[in-house]
């Protein structure tokens, strides 16, 4: 967080109603998001207890686990979860595009993808061990479960991941894409709370979005008082339908809470960028599908060191990019740089668009721009800049000097004798230059998991799903 | 010190000379598939990886050498011409990469993007980054210097050039890390976040770790403050006795707290010049003023360094200001300080030796410390990179801040825990700066 | 009728509300009141909803044998004093027993008011092991009928009586699930009992595997318990040999200054 | 001063500022809990005088959100009655994997069975000196010292009043250290546990590795007989079936030493405080306090607290002092970074007067003011607000 954001969270405070820390939407919102709001029962690390889930606002499917300490009834939950989520996911392997790939042959890219939208980071998390503990289970041997079982515990385990991959948007947090675009009076911690944080963006606080009577929390864990008073009497009772009902009554004001969180942020124009993350996302879902249907293994339980390797490598480009990407996307977030000296933005004053370097076969055309800015500017002459309104081209930063800065441009402005039009800003345009550059090398590759040097352990054992990770109690 | 005599962490042991020390693991060296040694700041490192290095050259075998930086391979090319110029040593590098001059006018050296280019030298050496991108060869042997700072993904992608290695770094100092979230990872053996030595030891408990005892550069003021503080069971002394490091400022002082602060530090090798107790901004202006002036005055009185170097002025390219963020270095660069004068955060003074250094506290003016602050090895870099003297400027108000330190650290299970803890670490270093502490008056 | 549903679903709602308002007040009393009239609001629901009372967990037919005597039994069969967690497992995978946990709490003071109205008017009671200070085990059950030295513990006797049990158990024939898991349970506790795999053991190999620690632990623990089954006959008097001396009492002497 | 030594006494004032209230007992999650927000002197006076603040907060019509599902509490007390059934057999099964116990070490002692019948607090004495004598003789190294201690009871003294703690089980080793176990029931999936949950538990077990630490010195042993490696039984996975880790909690010991020395020096803050300060809840016969919220509010208002958001999920009065926070403006409502990067500036509305200019930088102010404003402006620029 930078000043600009707490600066921004005063001004929530003071005048008691959230304030926009971004001028558009960062995350791609699918037409027909799957809003999926779990419940496990207390004191367990995975034992579902209900989800309400859908993705018609009009129509949630409630799904209820009337004795949750019933083994055999979680499988029939997680067997029913299947039949909502699974057909959902494969309605979007069958329309595809032909990708062509640079040195790689040409693969199938889904036209649109999934998106799980869940309220908060523990419905993320809880997203993930559900997808643990049932991805290894088996339809035969001792323990069985019904054959969708599995399947579901993989998909889940896929959303899970995703929602850790910088810039992706298959996997949704309410509460994280709204504080991404808003600022509340409250601090981060209670912006976890979906009713607390959508009230501040809506109407302004509301003491009793901390009440559990009047918005029960958005899951996954359910309020204490709840489970002793309504919850424990309704289990015992025997009646599955007074626990339904009960669930209920926890989960629909979180469901409206969600459709609400989607209308807020579809009000917000996407970013430039949003399209291009989200074929990433469909290139991606398009790959797990496919592992899927050639009968790959479940994902293991844990990254061996190679895969551990090369997923932080994707991770750490991915979270470069995004960043780039936002604040190229979104004046508010550059502010954040040009807050802190490493962007500036301010008008043309001055061009020199056929200055050129060096001489005869050597001479290089690097036309020139001062803009005269109101920024601090702190970044040494000869820093690589970018720029949003040009992204394809390179900079320099000559010296900055009592408000004026002068740019030399080095790549983006053509092959001629003299810098192709509308390359190089006309005085009294506005511009914005960072040293934030989008420039990142390749990485090198890996070994093979096969050939894990002696130094991280050597090769791994082959991972086969054994007999263990399929009886593996349910508790 | 309240922690316990750790288990796991090496035995104090009888007190080797470095010497045998030196001896020790070049005879280790075949023994082993690797061999570990712990260098403390200004241990002798570089001399142990020149050594190092012509020792298995000498065997008629290939040798790679792996750094972190640039500056850090272009170092070692140069010590290790210097010393044994017989040798013929390629540089691996970058296409974008420009060798400096120096390297330049070396006779054995070879500099090339492959490893064809360089014909068939001694040694071939370049950074962990350019490694990564070479295959189809092995070498009988590696030296990865300053291994501690490697990330353990970046060994990965590398050992499978080498056969045996010797992994030489600094375990005080800043551990390696990523922007991005990696708790998935946590506790297994090869989390990729770890450093290279953690993964290789983890995997490898039996091979031997061996500890330069001696630091060469901290002067006999530092040495004990620094190995308490940040070392608290391995330990380590100085090189120099208590009077063969001197320093003496030419001119008079005028009395201001600046004057007097240097004063100090160049009596007992140390001082903090404590401002007035205000909570302020990271790039606290009064702050960076104090900072500034104290460069000023230190090149404006002249002051002399007497060790058994010799005796030398120092100069701008000898003094180095220390801060934790880039916007600190930011505004103290744009203070007017002479160019000479090297600013840098605490991650890029790493490996680096000053005469005399200047360090904006981590905590100064904070009202609470993040574990960004607290992080021993930021403290330990700045801290530890002089020969002569160390100037901290703080304002009053850390010792509050470090009794009112919330704990709450998460557990990870099965992740070793790593010694110094930050806030006993500060809290030491504190209490001995206390006591070479001249108090700035306000304004 | 709606409107009668709409109207208790109203009422009940606002119940709950107060109840758990009040408990977060840590209002006991008010919270009990308004407990008791949400549970009747919650019955005419349910009446109203389904047309009928709920359905009772089904009428458990009364046991033909009692819970008393499937406890003794259990206890028979394992052979050794135990916690009453074992005994309802054992009963349930070899005697086809019913009994519930919830049962056996009273059932140590029941029998102890019992014999000391009638002494020795039953055949068998029901008692708490004794410990090395003579008072009563917490939560371990043992025979009447057994001589003194299975009734009291020492130190290592859990271990023992473990041990005992599980040979009982694997002695057993296997049909029930329910006595596989318990074998396989108490296997993978005792050390070479099991060949590692998640598959049923060998209640052979348990049984030697059991006998092999137990010739460990045997010499000190039969020492021991003989050492206390003296130090009971001498020092209790008939109630207090079987229920155990009072804690106090005992323990007070003890730290007398 | 010698003659009014009674009144000045802290532990003395600490009772005043409880009252008639009973004390509180701490217990070992209190005791971890007091590195939580230490810079807070509010807090540090109401643990340090035995102050039950989760009925003062109630009484104060802010009543703690904490809560625990009857769900949890039955998980948890199931999960600890298996580790234990049969003579601890799961638990000696992942002793001797873990630390080799070896196969004769089975003995056990069930602390619990003495002093059952007795009122808690002569209870609490009764297995307290219990447990110091079966400590002692393992420590002498008798032979028929045991191996496991279930229930022993521990005690350490909390700014001058004692604690009795009470550990799930001592194992003992034949190494001739003890060590700390720990059961709690989250689950330890994939050899990771919740990192939150996990520091919880490690900052008890270090409390009871001090106590115990502190019993064996009293008994002339060497404390560091007590590994600092405590032993965590949690469930496996997504079973019941236990599993121990071993975790490392030097850490948490230094910093708990660190603050139980903080304790003592409580004088310090009462040195501020009117003489009549206290808050005393004055409960009536049947407990209920009968002091007027009001001058109980004013009471703790009296003595300054230093508001996190963390505080809210680990202070019972956090929701007093939040509102305190609103009403005073406080920039701490927005969390330890945000108060941080506003420099010296505590308060919301001085923070926004400096940055639309409406305020002029007092001395000091002058550069955060000069970033809030440049902050301010390029908020407008961007938002087309100017």
């Amino acid at each position: 967080m930078s000043l600009l954001t707490s600066l921004a969270r005063l001004r929530a405070l003071d005048e008691g109603i959230a304030q926009p820390v971004a001028t558009v939407r960062h995350c791609h919102l699918s037409a027909r998001p799957m809003v999926f709001v779990p419940l496990r029962l207390s004191g367990e690390a995975a034992a579902p207890l209900a989800a309400m889930l859908g993705d018609d606002r009009d129509r949630p499917r409630l799904l209820v686990v009337p004795q949750p300490r019933n083994r055999d009834l979680r499988f029939a939950w997680a067997a029913e979860l299947a039949g909502v989520l699974l057909p959902y996911v494969e309605s979007f392997t069958a329309d595809t595009e032909t990708v062509e790939r640079r040195g790689g042959d040409p693969y199938e890219r889904a036209l649109d993808a999934p998106q799980l939208v869940v309220p908060n980071t523990g419905g993320v998390a809880f997203t993930r061990l559900l997808g643990r503990s049932t991805r290894f289970r088996r339809a035969d041997g001792p323990y069985p479960v019904p054959e969708s079982v599995p399947l579901l515990g993989r998909w889940l385990t896929y959303f899970a991941e995703r929602a850790a991959y910088p810039g992706s948007s298959l996997t949704l947090a309410a509460t994280e894409e709204l504080g991404r675009h808003w600022a509340s009076g409250q601090s981060g911690l209670e912006d976890g709370n979906l009713a607390s944080l959508v009230a501040w963006i809506t109407e302004g606080p509301r003491e009793e979005a901390e009440d559990p009577l009047v918005w029960p929390p958005a899951g996954p864990a359910t309020d204490p008082g709840f489970d002793a008073e309504v919850l424990a009497p309704a289990i015992d009772s025997g009646s599955a339908e007074r626990v339904t009902e009960a669930l209920r009554t926890q989960l629909a004001p979180t469901w409206r809470l969600m459709w609400q969180a989607l209308d807020l942020l579809a009000g917000l124009e996407p970013g430039a960028s949003v399209a291009q993350r989200w074929e990433q996302d469909r290139a991606s879902f398009s790959a797990m599908a496919e592992s899927v249907a050639e009968g790959g293994p479940p994902q293991p339980r844990r990254d061996g060191a190679v895969a551990a390797a090369a997923r932080l490598a994707r991770m750490e480009r991915a979270q470069a990019a995004y960043e780039v990407q936002r604040a190229y996307d979104d004046p508010l977030v550059m502010a954040e740089y040009r807050l802190t000296g490493e962007a500036f933005a301010g008008e043309v004053v001055e061009t020199v668009p056929d200055n050129a370097e060096g001489e005869g076969r050597s001479r290089k055309l690097r036309p020139l721009v001062v803009i005269k800015t109101d920024d601090p500017v702190l970044l040494p002459p000869g820093t690589a800049l970018g720029t949003p309104e040009r992204r394809a081209q390179g900079g320099e930063l000559v010296e900055a000097h009592e408000g004026l800065v002068t740019v030399k441009i080095t790549k983006g402005m053509g092959r001629g004798k003299t810098a192709a039009p509308g390359t190089v800003p006309d005085v009294g345009e506005r511009v914005c230059y960072t040293s934030l550059t989008g420039d990142f090398q390749g990485s090198p590759g890996l070994p093979d998991a096969e050939a894990t040097p002696w130094t991280h352990g050597g090769p791994p054992q082959q991972y086969v799903p054994d007999d263990e990770d399929a009886q593996e109690e349910w508790s | 010190m309240t922690a316990d005599p750790g288990t796991g962490s090496p035995e104090p042991g009888p007190e080797h000379s470095p010497e045998q020390v030196i001896a020790d693991v070049l005879a280790d060296l075949p023994r082993h598939r690797g061999v570990v040694v712990d260098s403390p700041p200004g241990a002798g490192k570089s001399t142990l990886v020149v050594r190092a290095a012509a020792h298995l050259a000498a065997t008629g075998e290939p040798l790679m050498i792996v750094a972190q930086t640039n500056e850090q391979v272009d170092d070692l090319v140069v010590r290790i011409c210097d010393k044994h110029p017989h040798l013929t040593v390629g540089r691996l590098s970058a296409g974008a990469y420009a060798p400096p001059p120096r390297l330049l006018e070396l006779a054995g050296v070879r500099v090339g993007t492959r490893v064809q280019d360089l014909g068939d030298p001694d040694i071939v050496i370049a950074t962990a980054d350019k490694w990564a991108w070479i295959g189809d060869r092995k070498w009988p042997w590696a030296i990865v210097d300053e291994a501690y700072q490697m990330r353990s993904d970046k060994l990965l992608r590398i050992a499978g050039l080498f056969e045996r290695a010797l992994f030489v770094g600094d375990p005080g100092q800043l551990d390696p890390f990523s922007i991005v979230d990696g708790d998935r990872w946590s506790g297994l053996s090869w989390d990729p976040l770890q450093s290279a030595v953690s993964v290789l030891l983890r995997h490898n408990p039996d091979l031997p770790v061996h500890r330069l005892p001696v630091s060469w550069r901290l002067p006999a003021t530092a040495a004990p403050v620094v190995s308490r503080a940040f070392y608290p069971f391995t330990g380590f002394r100085s090189g120099t006795g208590p009077d063969e490091r001197r320093m003496e400022l030419v001119t008079g002082g005028l009395g201001t707290p600046h004057d007097r602060a240097l004063e100090e530090a160049a009596r007992s090798g140390w001082a903090l010049l404590e401002l007035p107790e205000r909570h302020t901004v990271r790039t606290d202006g009064e702050a960076v003023r104090a900072v500034a002036l104290l460069a000023e005055r230190l090149l404006q009185r002249g002051a002399v360094a007497g060790s058994e170097q010799g005796e030398r002025p120092v100069t701008a390219d000898r003094i180095a200001v220390g801060a934790a963020h880039r916007d600190q270095v930011a505004a103290i660069r744009a203070a007017g300080l002479p160019p000479e004068i090297t600013v840098d955060t605490a991650n890029r003074l790493q490996g680096r030796e000053y005469d005399v250094t200047i360090v904006l506290h981590p905590l100064s003016g904070r009202r609470d410390a993040t574990a960004f602050h607290l992080e021993s090895g930021r403290l330990c870099v700045l801290a530890s990179r002089h020969r002569h003297a160390c100037v901290v400027v703080a304002r009053a108000g850390i010792a509050e801040l470090l009794d009112a330190h919330p704990s709450a650290e998460p557990v990870q299970l099965g992740v070793p825990v790593k010694f110094p803890d930050g806030w006993e670490a500060n809290q030491a270093v504190l209490e001995h700066l206390s006591r070479h502490r001249v108090r700035a008056d306000r304004g | 009728m709606s409107d009668r549903l709409d109207e208790l679903e109203r009422r009940i709602d606002e119940l709950r509300a107060g109840v758990r308002r009040a408990m977060r007040a840590r209002d006991g009393g008010a919270a009990r009141g308004l407990r008791a009239e949400l549970r009747a609001a919650e019955r005419a629901w349910d009446a109203l909803v389904g047309g009928e009372q709920p359905e009772e967990p089904p009428a458990r037919t009364a046991p033909l044998v009692t819970v008393r005597e499937q406890v003794h039994q259990g206890l028979r069969l394992l052979g050794a004093t135990a916690q009453p967690r074992l005994v309802v497992a054992v009963s349930e995978a070899f005697l086809g027993g019913t009994i519930r946990s919830a049962q056996l709490t009273s059932l140590r003071r029941d029998e102890e008011r019992s014999f000391r109205s009638a002494p020795y008017g039953r055949p068998y009671y029901l008692c708490a092991a004794l410990t090395d200070r003579l008072s009563p085990a917490r939560g371990l059950l043992t025979l009447s009928a057994w001589p003194l030295e299975r009734r009291v513990v020492g130190p290592l006797s859990p271990r023992v009586d473990f041990l005992t049990c599980a040979i009982a158990v694997a002695g057993r024939e296997q049909g029930d699930p329910r006595a596989a898991r318990l074998l396989l349970r108490m296997a993978r506790n005792i050390p070479g009992a099991t060949d590692g795999s998640l598959g049923p053991p060998d209640p052979d190999r348990v049984i030697a595997a059991a006998r092999a620690e137990l010739a460990v632990h045997a010499p000190r623990d039969t020492r021991d318990r003989a050492e206390l089954a003296r130090r009971a006959a001498r020092q209790l008097d008939d109630v207090a040999r079987l229920f155990g001396a009072a804690t106090l009492s005992t323990i007070k002497k003890e730290y007398a200054t | 001063m010698s003659g009014l030594k009674r009144e000045g006494d802290p532990a003395h004032r600490l009772d005043a500022l409880r009252g008639t209230t009973p004390p509180r007992p701490h217990d070992a999650r209190a005791i971890a809990a007091l590195a939580a927000n230490p810079g807070c002197a509010r807090r540090a006076l109401m643990d340090g005088a035995g102050l039950d603040k989760d009925a003062a907060a109630r009484h104060l019509g802010f009543p703690a959100p904490f809560g625990q599902s009857p769900f949890a509490i039955t998980r948890g007390n199931a999960f600890e009655a298996l580790v234990k059934a049969d003579g601890c057999a799961e638990l000696l099964r992942m002793l001797r994997e873990l630390l080799r116990l070896p196969v004769a070490e089975v003995a056990y002692h069930d602390v619990e069975n003495v002093g059952e019948n007795a009122d808690a607090r002569s209870g609490a004495h009764l297995r307290h000196a219990h447990t110091r004598s079966l400590i002692d003789r393992a420590a002498r190294g008798e032979d028929d010292a045991g191996t496991l201690y279930d229930h022993p009871l521990l005690a350490l003294t909390i700014a001058g009043h004692t604690a009795f703690l009470e550990p799930d089980v001592v194992a003992f080793q034949l190494g001739g250290r003890f060590h700390i176990v720990e059961i709690k029931s989250f689950a330890v999936i994939d050899g990771q546990a919740e990192p939150s949950a996990a520091a919880a538990a490690a900052r008890q077990a270090a409390v009871y590795v001090l106590a115990l630490r502190t019993l064996l010195e009293e008994l002339g042993h060497d404390p560091l007989r007590v590994s600092h490696d405590v032993v965590l039984v949690c469930p496996e996975n997504f079973a019941n079936r236990p599993v121990a880790t071993l975790v490392d909690v030097r850490r948490q010991l230094a910093v708990l030493r660190r603050q139980l020395a903080r304790m003592t020096t409580l004088d310090r803050l009462m040195a501020g405080l009117p003489e009549d300060l206290t808050f005393d809840l004055r409960p009536g016969e049947d407990g209920r306090p009968t002091r007027p919220v009001a001058e109980l509010a004013d009471a703790v208002r009296r003595t300054t607290a230093r508001y996190a958001p963390d505080c809210l999920s680990t202070c019972d009065l956090c929701f007093f002092c939040r509102d305190e926070a609103r009403q005073e403006g406080a920039s701490d409502l927005l969390g330890r970074q945000v108060r941080d990067e506003l420099g010296g500036v505590a308060s919301v509305a001085e923070a926004l007067g400096l940055a639309d200019g409406s305020r002029d930088p007092a001395e000091g102010q002058e550069e955060i003011a000069r970033l809030l404003r440049n902050a301010e402006r390029l908020r407008r620029e961007c938002l087309g607000s100017v």
